[in-house]
C-alpha cells in the first residue's frame, strides 16, 4: 500500500495545488463521480490558445484528489493541442502509482472535467477506456 | 443403441465435442441418452460448467463498485462476457448488449421500454403465425393496451413466410415488425435480411427474434440492419438465467429504463433519478453474473467449433434425418420440403398417435423430444393440430442420433399396433 | 493473519461451515480472505455448487411440458425449490411464491402488475430513507407516472425509523407502504411487524423488502402479515439469477401479469390471451431454473444450520466488532449504538480518509469491505455523507476476521499517516 | 412400454365406452388440457342421487381417453356420494399402469371434467396433487 499511497500523493491530497476561484476563468466544468460523490470543478483560462491559468476545487478520495491537483501542474502553460493528447496513460504516469480497476475512474475525474472545461465535451481523445476493461458502475 | 461417432467428412469432430459434455453420457431408462430437444435447450460443455463453478469458487463478489479484487475480477469477467456477446453479433458498440434472463425478458424489455413510448392507438404491429409466444404476447397485449392493431402473417403449406401478405402489410406503414429469424416450431429459416429491409423501407422499427438463430449460425446485428435483437443463452450452451437484447445505441439511448433499482442509476433525490450510462441503465439490481459469465464461456466454445460448420453440420443431420422418416409410412412432416429454407428442427405426426404418447415411448428408448404446441398455438391452429412432436438437433447430435428416432418411430408403431 | 476457529461458545459451528465454502480458503494479495462484504453478495458452500453442477451433468432438461425423464427430474427439482423457499417462509401455499432474477426485479413486478393497476393520481405510498434504491426508484417513477405522492420516512440520529412520522404519514391513508425490513446501509432492523400492522390498520397494502433479512434471520410472512415480500437469492448463498416475490394469492390471483410470453399462457389466440395458474403467469420464458434450484439447496443449507442460530452468530459479530471499533479514536460509527435493533452491518468512515481509499488499503490486506453509497443515497444525504465503509456479516464470519477487519483500520491510518 | 400401452389400454382408446351424446344428461362439462389439446366433455344423467347414465365425448392422447372411458364405467350406477370419493389414487388404480409425472395431468383430465359436470367444482376431494408433487405446466 505503500506503493500507492506516496508521500506526493498524500501531499496533493492534503496540500492540493492549484484549488480556489480562479479570477478571470474562461472556461469552468464540474464532474462528479456519482459512486462515491467525488466532485471536481476546474477551471481555466486561455490566452492566445494557452493555459494561463488553471484552479480546480474539488472534494473526494486521494487519488481523485491528488490526480486532479498534479494535472493542474501538468497542463499549466501548456498549448490547447498539447492538453488535447492528455490521455488515460499520462494520468497514470503522472500519479506514478498503480491503479486497479475500480480506481481508475477516481483517478480520471480531473481529466475529466478538465477536458469539459476545454472542450465541453463528454469524450475525449484517449480518455476512453481500452478494449477489455470493464467499466465500473453502482450497486451492491 | 449405442451413439457412435460422426464420420470424418461431417464439418465437425462430434466425437471429440461430446466427450466436453457430461450429460451426454448418461443413460434413460438403461439406454444412452439421445438428446433432441436442443430447441428447448441445450446441454452444456464443461467448460460452461467451470466457468461458473471457477466464478464461486475462486473469486465471487458482487459486480462494480467494489473497490477490491474479487469484486473487480468478477466485474471483469461479467463486462468481458458482454464483449464477447458484442463480438459475436459483430455488434458497433459492447454498450449495445443488455444482458436479460431470456429472449422473453428481451422482448418484454423492447415492449415496455420502448412499445409504451412510442405504439399508439391506431398504429400498426406486424406479428407472423411462426412465433414463439414470447414475441406474439407482449405486442398483443401492447395494443390491446393502447388500441393498436396487430396484423398476423400466415405462411403457405410448407411453413414459409407468405411474402405477399408480408409485403402488403409494410404498404399499410407498421410502426414495428416484430418477427422470429428461425421457427421453433418447423425450423422454417426466415429471410430475415429481406424482410428487415422490407420493413425499414416502410418506416417501421424491427425486433428480430433470434432465440433459435443466434445459437445456430452466425448472426451479424449490422448487416441483420434490425433495431433490436433478442435471445436466450441456455439454448447455445450457456446456463438458463443468461440471454441479452443487443439494440441499436441511439434506440436505447433515447429508451426510459425497463426496471429500476440499484446499478441502474446514476444518482438518486427523494424528488428525482438520473440514470446510468447504457448498457448498465437497463440492468437493474444485481445481474445474473454468474449465467453470464456462462454466456462468455459458451461463446467461445461455439466460436472455436466455428457457427458456420454447426449450421452446416446441422442441415446435414436435419436432410438426413428427412429422408429416413420419409421412408416411413403414415407420417406427417411438417415445414419445407427442401433444406434451403429449414435447419435443425424437425416436426411431425403418427397418424394415430398422440404425441404425448410418442414422446412416452420414446423416452422408454432414451429419447427425448417435445411434444405439444411448442408455445405456439397461432402455427398449431394453422397447421389444424393441438400438438406435434419435435426433435430438434444441436451441433453434439449424429446420425446415429436420428437412427435411434427412426428406431423410436417404429417403436411407438409397433407399440400401437399400427 | 490466520482465520482461527469460532469457539465452542459461538452458537454454530463456524469452523464446520468454512469448510464447505471452497472460496474463503483463498488468498487475496497474498492474505487469507476476509470477506466481509456479505450484504452485497455471500459466498456459495459446495452444497449450492454440486446442485447446480449436478443438474447441468447429470440431467439437464427444459422444465415443464417435457414428457421425458430428465424433463420431469429438472421440473421436480425446480417445483422442489419453490416448496423449500414457501416452507422457509411459512407461506400459506406454494404457489404464493414465484421466482425472479433478484429483489429488485420482485419489486418492479409488483410497481407493474400491482401498482400501475392500483395506484392512481393524487394516491400516497409511504417509503422510508433506508431504503436501497430497488425499493425507492420503482415507487417514484410509478408515482411521477401517475401522479401519486411520496412520503419518505426519516430516521433518528441512530438510524430508527421516525415512528411518529410514519404514524403521521398512516393517518394520510396511504395506498401503498413500501418498506425495508432490516437496512443494508446500517444494519438496522425495523419493527417490520409493527409497521406492517399500523400500515394494514389504515388500509394500505404492503410490501416489504426481505433482502437484509431473509437470509439473516427466520421470516415468517403470515407472521408478518404483509402483503408481498421480496428477497434475492444471492445473499443467501444461492447463485444470482435467483430470487423471489412472495404474495398473498388472493393479491396475485386478481392481478395482471407483468411479463408476457411462454410458460405464463394457457391458451394463445390471435385475439387474446389466456393466462396460466399462479405462480406460473407470474414466470414468463424459462426460468433460470438452475439458480432457482441453487436457491433450494441454499435453503436446506441455512435451515441446517438454523436461521435463529445465524442470527445469534451475526448478533455477537456485530457486538465484538463495535465494541473493539469504539476503542479506536478518529471512527465515525452509523446507526443503532446497542444492537437491540442492528444486527450484521457496521457501516463506518474513518476521519480523513475517503471510503475508497480505505477499501483499496483493505484490500491490500485480503479484507473485502464496500464503500460507497451502498444503493442507498437518501440515507447518505442524511448522514451528510457521499459515502461510507461497510463491513457486513454471515454465518461462516469469525470473530477473528472482526479482529483482521481492525488491523486494517490501523493499517489504513498508519498509510494515511494519521 | 408394453406396460403402459396394454391392449385394455389401447382398446379403450380405440373403442372408447359410453360415448356419444347423452339424450336428458342433467350435468354436462367440457375441460381442456391446453398443454396437449386434449378435452373431455363429460355428461350425466343424475336420477335419485345416483349416476343413471354417464357419457363422454373427447380427443386427445391415449392416456386420457382411456382413462376418461374407464371412469365412465366406474361410476355408472354409483351415488353421487360414492362418486365423489373417487381420487386419483382410484384413477390410476382403474388404470392399472405407470403414469409419469408429465403424463399425470392426461390421466386426470377425465376425473375433472366429470367433478365439474357434477359440482361445477373447480377443486374435487381427492383430485390435489400431494404435497412434494410438481405441477406442469406449458413452456418450451
Ligand atoms: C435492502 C435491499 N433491498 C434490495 C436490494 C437489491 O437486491 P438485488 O440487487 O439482488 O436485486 C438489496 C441489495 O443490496 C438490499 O440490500
Ligand atoms: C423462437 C423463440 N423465441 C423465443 C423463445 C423464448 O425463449 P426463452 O424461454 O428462453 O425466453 C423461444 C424458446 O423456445 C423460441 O424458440
Amino acid at each position: 500500500m505503500d506503493d500507492m499511497y506516496r508521500d506526493y500523493i498524500l501531499d496533493h491530497y492534503r496540500n492540493p495545488r492549484n484549488t480556489g476561484d480562479l479570477p478571470g476563468a474562461t472556461h469552468t466544468y464540474h464532474d462528479t463521480n456519482p459512486l462515491c460523490g467525488d466532485e471536481i470543478t476546474m477551471a481555466l483560462r486561455i490566452e492566445d490558445g494557452r493555459v494561463a491559468d488553471v484552479r480546480f476545487e474539488g472534494k473526494g478520495c486521494a487519488i481523485s484528489q491528488a490526480s486532479a491537483s498534479i494535472l493542474t501542474e501538468d497542463v499549466k502553460g501548456k498549448t490547447l493541442e498539447e492538453v488535447r493528447v492528455i490521455d488515460r496513460q499520462r494520468i497514470f504516469e503522472n500519479l506514478g502509482i498503480p491503479i486497479s480497476p475500480a480506481r481508475v475512474k477516481c483517478a480520471l475525474l480531473g481529466l475529466k472535467a478538465l477536458k469539459g472545461a476545454a472542450w465541453g465535451l463528454s469524450t475525449w481523445p484517449g480518455e476512453e477506456e481500452p478494449a477489455g476493461a470493464a467499466k465500473r458502475t453502482g450497486t451492491e | 443403441m449405442a451413439v457412435v461417432s460422426a464420420r470424418s467428412t461431417l464439418p465437425i469432430d462430434v466425437t471429440r465435442i461430446r466427450a466436453d459434455f457430461p450429460v451426454l453420457s448418461r443413460t434413460v431408462h438403461g439406454k444412452p441418452l439421445v438428446y433432441l430437444d436442443n430447441a428447448a435447450t441445450s446441454q452444456k460443455p464443461r467448460q460452461v460448467i467451470d466457468a461458473t463453478r471457477e466464478v464461486f469458487e475462486e473469486y465471487n463478489a458482487n459486480i462494480h463498485r467494489g473497490v477490491y479484487e474479487f469484486s473487480e475480477r468478477t466485474t471483469a469477467a461479467f463486462e468481458g462476457a458482454r464483449e464477447k456477446v458484442a463480438r459475436l453479433l459483430n455488434a458497433a458498440a459492447t454498450r449495445e448488449v443488455i444482458f436479460v434472463r431470456n429472449a422473453t425478458e428481451g422482448v418484454n424489455l423492447v415492449a415496455y421500454a420502448w412499445g409504451r413510448e412510442h405504439i399508439r392507438s391506431g398504429d400498426l404491429i406486424v406479428s407472423t403465425v411462426l412465433e414463439h409466444h414470447s414475441n406474439f404476447v407482449p405486442w398483443q397485449q401492447l395494443a390491446r393496451d393502447v388500441g393498436a392493431q396487430i396484423a398476423v402473417i400466415d405462411v403457405d403449406d410448407e411453413g414459409r413466410l407468405r411474402r405477399d401478405q408480408y409485403a402488403a402489410a409494410m404498404k399499410r406503414g407498421p410502426r414495428l415488425v416484430a418477427i422470429t429469424y428461425t421457427s421453433n416450431g418447423l425450423g422454417t429459416v426466415l429471410p430475415a435480411k429481406e424482410l428487415v429491409a422490407e420493413a425499414k423501407a416502410a418506416g417501421a422499427t424491427v425486433l428480430v427474434d433470434g432465440a433459435q438463430a443466434v445459437p445456430h449460425q452466425k448472426v451479424d446485428v449490422r448487416d441483420l440492419g434490425a433495431d433490436f435483437l433478442v435471445f436466450s443463452g441456455h439454448k447455445m450452451l450457456a446456463p438458463p438465467g443468461s440471454g441479452a437484447v443487443w439494440g441499436r445505441a441511439e434506440l436505447l439511448e433515447r429508451m426510459r429504463p425497463f426496471l429500476f433499482g440499484g446499478d441502474m442509476i446514476s444518482r438518486v433525490t427523494v424528488e428525482r433519478t438520473e440514470w446510468n450510462e447504457l448498457p448498465w441503465k437497463f440492468e437493474a439490481g444485481t445481474s445474473s453474473y454468474v449465467d453470464a459469465i456462462g454466456l462468455g464461456a459458451a461463446v467461445d466454445y461455439l466460436e472455436t467449433v466455428g457457427l458456420d460448420a454447426i449450421h452446416e453440420h446441422e442441415l446435414r443431420l436435419t436432410g438426413y434425418l428427412l429422408d429416413r422418416m420419409r421412408e416411413i409410412p403414415g407420417l406427417t412432416i411438417y415445414g419445407p420440403k427442401t433444406l434451403e429454407d429449414r435447419v435443425g428442427v424437425v416436426s411431425f405426426n403418427i397418424d394415430g398417435i398422440h404425441p404425448h404418447d410418442v414422446a412416452t415411448i420414446f423416452d422408454a428408448q432414451g429419447v427425448c423430444v417435445r411434444a405439444g404446441h411448442h408455445c405456439n398455438q397461432l402455427l398449431m391452429a394453422k397447421l389444424g393440430v393441438p400438438a406435434t412432436t419435435r426433435a430438434s438437433f444441436y451441433l453434439y447430435n449424429t446420425t446415429a442420433e436420428c437412427d435411434a428416432l427412426v428406431g423410436a418411430i417404429h417403436a411407438a408403431k409397433k407399440v400401437f399396433r399400427i
